[in-house]
């Protein structure tokens, strides 16, 4: 096993499957010769031509409409949407359109897009670059929504998104395009609906979603030097959600954290609490369910301010800590 | 350009069973038998049948909230189309799609849109996909003079032409968006004008004409099949019902929509058929007959056919 | 006190506001001569002319963006969008501008922006014509997100709304316009962030919003036969949110169900059930919290699968003997 | 037109002013001083101060993300500006917004904008707002070559015309959208073709002739502020820079860029300053001098500057 970066994970999963299937093809803006603004196609033109890794104009709702109509017809299309907050200019297409056509239309026509698109603040761009959306499209039936962590899996989630028959939202971090981890050379996938239990623990769970995960783990490991013993489980897809595997680490643990850069108010964290309620687990919680999220503010520029806008290690130790004291 | 006899018999009766079919969806959504929205294009026949049929059968289009004209000419079953707006599981969507969603993939309709301007960009896909697997296939895209003020459509005419795909796209021009004067909220004096800002091809002909929409568009089609790229046609046409169910038409004269009545499509084809001895008024008759029968059928068909089970709620959801 | 109905109170307040501050002014498809898909704004453009009710081409984005631009300069801008589900057409320009501007600019610029728009299923117009949205715009920080139920909610709310020197997103309801209640022909405004006991009750608090409101209600009467007491809360305003009103609430009755229209997976009920369990109120809940929400689909067209998708007065009745039970 | 010495002599200096700052950004930005992502209009910086010199102090912009070059035009504080670049508490939105989002209302400027065509609507409505207020303001839209393709570009040029609105939209064509040239993603010879989609005029001019900029644009306000409506300006430019901060130019020759930079639009105007004896070597010099002065008095007020406390985080979400 080699150690790839996330980045690198990312354009391999998208280089394999361009080998493997002649259906797949990439558009998206400054795709081709500059790499994306994140150089995660860089030198993809190159070895499958600027039809297959397609350059648009700047015009979201029309490359991700695009998307939806060669779905329908046959192709597999990986677009990519430069910064995720622009999701937002492609909001018809991904929600009106692409989740619904499958439903409204009784079964008739799939439509087997993948819309990759680099999420997460950290890197100074400030209110309209920096933003974590995946809640708004957790909440529309008919998409799948997927939030990789590490190198291993953002390879093989990214390869189950491009052979699904549905319309996928991926949200990658632009943080962990650097991050480093082993990925096989053979050809794997990640199944969606599977969470993984990437630390086990006896005290907490603490249920974090990408960039998140790696800064539980690291609180966690803080934590275990002071015998507090955590236990973080990463969904890896939030739609399909894996209940099951939080569920029982709850059971087990008593008590459940969820940490998630989005903002508070609405997020993906509040949709967890709900299920988890609902669930049996309610009955073995010994203290209540906290949200460890982003503030409810626009991202701020000022690094100092960017930093405290969401949650970072020290604020999962300190959460951690007072909830054990509940 | 000389068309069979029987390709126009065709385009007639298309023109007639969207008509009559459409007569009976008022009836029936007056009488609550059908529910929901509906958008009628009557007096716009021609624009539907012209157009459609300059298609190859495995040729694609995308339509409007008002294309159950398009539908029909593209061959879509009468019985299925009308089981589908009465909400019934023998529906085109099984019944969860309705009067706006109807699409048949296999016939090569990707599908009304119920998002104004909302299937531009995905004909445009689509047409990128046909380029891209050279099929030789291509894709007509309908929508209407208020659609041209969506972003969707400046996107998608820019993709089109710097990708020069196989894709006509037709402006079904009926002067109103909704109550909106298109005078009133479009400066040039045709939609077509706006192809320059692409440097496509754009035309603006009459709409109730269905020989000239049959054979500008069937041009269009050509040169798409060639991989010379894409044109813009306007057709100028007028709806005679109100937009949709509740539309009181105060923002149009009766005069108005008098005159138009004058110059129905249906009608002066006919007349045309006649005149150049290609149909006899028996004929017509007859045919008009049939097509009343047709309709007649297809609501038999459709009340009788089951709702769709509650069981089918949650399927469908997602592609396995 | 008149009765009118909740769409009489939606132009009364339109009509009111364009009277008192001649920078309140309408904005949208069809709202003049037509009067909007609805009937809302008939008859306005007669009283207040073209300038003041101004129909716009369709181009949802500019829409609400010349909203965005007019609110800076000093107008107070009410825009409509025909039908909720068209926002993903302008989600840009709501959640990347209007949100977030006066904090991207430090405060100097503010955005008195209303956008109107009715969501909801219940009219046989089917996937993109019926959807429930709030909890999208209630997710992004920087917009105030509203639901009246009743007309003397939505008069008050939506002065309140006009009158905000904030962007907000104000959801009415497709199926409550032709609601009748009680409106005084005075002047008043319904404050923001002030949930009120529709009905009071001591077995289970419920939790419902919009149309929800309505059938929480009917739900509670029938129950009252059978000697259940359920008290049932309307928030008005999703963002800001009365918790307080809420967890009294909860701590009085011990059990809470939340009923909404929209997709259950990620709505607003969600946010709910992770801010009361993180509230004091966690340690007198006697059963978990539920949610009684819509399917996660779209909205089918055929008329009785349109009703099953979402909660209905038996469906309320069911769920809070059931939680009764726990 | 007979433009006034003093005039001319404003727009050298903020040309200076803007070129300075930027290679002083750059600077910073190697040196870890400034994050964050910056955009960079060296090249470019008569299409900033001709344009924008034509309006009236109280009249409005919306500027791009590459904006810089505009602010300092309309008067912006450069210590403020700075300040801001870096995070400080100090600057123009308090360190919450960076270069991409440095704005001020009272001297006019609606903002710089993170989405492109993002401000277009935003500019459009603007100008509603004097239409209807009847201010006699008017208000002037930047936006790239790139944001021509977005769907508020159509949707507001459209708003725009049939409402006549008192807007002036300057294209800045420096012949790429970050590595794309606008040749691959625009199929007319220039932007300004689109504006007769909107029965707008379309002018394309040189964008490195600060004078042609200023007159042309001059004229447009004119125009505007007669209620005789939009027009929409194409300047033909250049970014010597990289998009922002990480690019290899890999996209276009050096051969390209050297050839620009000898149409550099500041070392033009002072030529021309020089050989109408409008200004003296000496002048130019001392007035190169005086604004680097102001770009280090400016870096020294923002690293004096403290950042904004962590109190401030939740602050300004609502307007009170
Ligand atoms: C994005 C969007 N905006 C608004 C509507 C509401 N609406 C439905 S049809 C229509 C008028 C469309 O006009 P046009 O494109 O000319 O088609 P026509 O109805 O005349 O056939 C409007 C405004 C919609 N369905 N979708
Ligand atoms: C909606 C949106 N899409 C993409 C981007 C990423 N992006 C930032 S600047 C830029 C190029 C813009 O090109 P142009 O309009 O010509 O302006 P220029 O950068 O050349 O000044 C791109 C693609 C963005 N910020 N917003
Ligand atoms: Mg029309
Ligand atoms: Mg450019």
């Amino acid at each position: 096993m080699e150690e790839i970066t996330y980045g690198q994970a990312v354009r391999d999963a998208m280089r394999e499957e361009l080998q493997r299937d002649e259906n797949v093809f990439l558009m998206g803006e400054d795709i081709g010769v500059y790499g994306g603004a994140f150089g995660i196609t860089f030198g993809m033109i190159d070895e499958f031509g600027p039809d297959r890794v397609r350059d648009t104009p700047i015009s979201e709702a029309a490359i991700v409409g695009a998307g939806v109509g060669a779905a329908m017809v046959g192709m597999r299309p990986i677009v990519e949407i430069m910064f995720s907050d622009f999701l937002t200019l492609a909001s018809d297409q991904i929600m009106n359109q692409a989740a619904k056509i499958h439903y409204m239309l009784g079964g008739k026509a799939k439509v087997p897009l993948v819309v990759r698109t680099p999420g997460g603040s950290g890197t100074g761009a400030a209110a309209q670059h920096s933003q974590s959306l995946e809640a708004l499209f957790a909440h529309i039936p008919g998409l799948k929504v997927v939030m990789p962590s590490s190198p291993y899996d953002v390879k093989g989630l990214l390869k189950t998104a491009i052979r699904d028959d549905n319309p996928v939202v991926f949200f990658e971090h632009k943080l962990l395009y650097s991050k480093k981890g082993e990925v096989p050379d053979t050809d794997y996938t990640v199944p969606f609906g599977e969470a993984e239990i990437k630390r086990s623990g006896s005290d907490i769970t603490v249920f974090a979603t990408s960039i998140m995960v790696h800064r539980a783990l690291e609180a966690a490991e803080q934590l275990a030097n002071e015998n507090i013993s955590v236990e973080v489980i990463d969904p890896k897809t939030l739609v399909p959600l894996d209940t099951e595997t939080i569920v029982k680490s709850v059971i087990k643990t008593g008590r459940l954290m969820i940490v998630q850069e989005a903002c508070k108010r609405g997020g993906f964290a509040s949709e967890v609490v709900a299920e988890v309620v609902e669930s049996e687990a309610f009955g073995y919680l010994d203290a209540p369910i906290t949200r460890v999220a982003g503030k409810n503010i626009p991202i701020p520029y000022s690094k100092k301010l960017e930093a405290a806008a969401v949650p970072q290690v020290e604020d999962i130790v300190k959460a951690v800590k007072e909830e054990l004291l509940q | 350009m000389k068309l069979s006899k029987k390709l126009k018999l065709r385009m007639l009766e298309q023109m007639l069973l969207t008509r009559y079919f459409e007569e009976k969806v008022d009836e029936l959504f007056a009488k609550g038998l059908i529910h929901g929205t509906t958008h009628l294009s009557i007096g716009e026949e021609a624009m539907a049948a012209g157009p459609v049929n300059a298609l190859k059968a495995d040729d694609f289009m995308a339509i409007t909230h008002r294309g159950h004209g398009s539908c029909i000419a593209k061959g879509a079953d009468i019985n299925i189309m009308m089981a589908e707006l009465m909400g019934k599981e023998t529906g085109y969507c099984k019944g969860k799609g309705g009067s706006i969603h109807v699409a048949n993939l296999e016939e090569g309709n990707l599908g009304a849109n119920g998002i104004v301007g909302g299937g531009i960009p995905i004909a445009t896909g689509a047409a990128l996909a046909q380029k891209m697997q050279n099929t030789g296939k291509i894709v007509l895209c309908f929508f209407g003079d208020g659609a041209s003020n969506e972003g969707t459509f400046h996107e998608s005419l820019n993709m089109a032409s710097i990708w020069q795909l196989p894709i006509v796209y037709v402006c079904v021009n009926n002067m109103y968006g909704m109550s909106t004067c298109i005078d009133d909220v479009c400066p040039t004096n045709n939609i077509s004008d706006r192809a320059s800002a692409y440097q496509m091809e754009g035309i603006t002909i009459d709409g109730n004409d269905v020989l000239e929409m049959f054979e500008v568009t069937n041009n269009a089609v050509i040169k798409a099949r060639k991989g010379q790229g894409p044109t813009l046609i306007e057709g100028l046409t007028y709806r005679w019902k109100g937009h949709s169910k509740s539309d009181a038409n105060l923002y149009r004269t009766r005069e108005e929509i008098e005159e138009w009545k004058k110059k129905c499509p249906i009608k002066r084809f006919q007349t045309y058929l006649i005149e150049q001895k290609i149909m006899s008024e028996e004929e017509i008759k007859k045919m008009e007959e049939s097509s009343l029968e047709t309709i007649e059928r297809a609501v038999e068909f459709a009340e009788q056919s089951p709702y769709p089970s509650l069981d089918a709620l949650e399927e469908d959801l997602y592609a396995y």
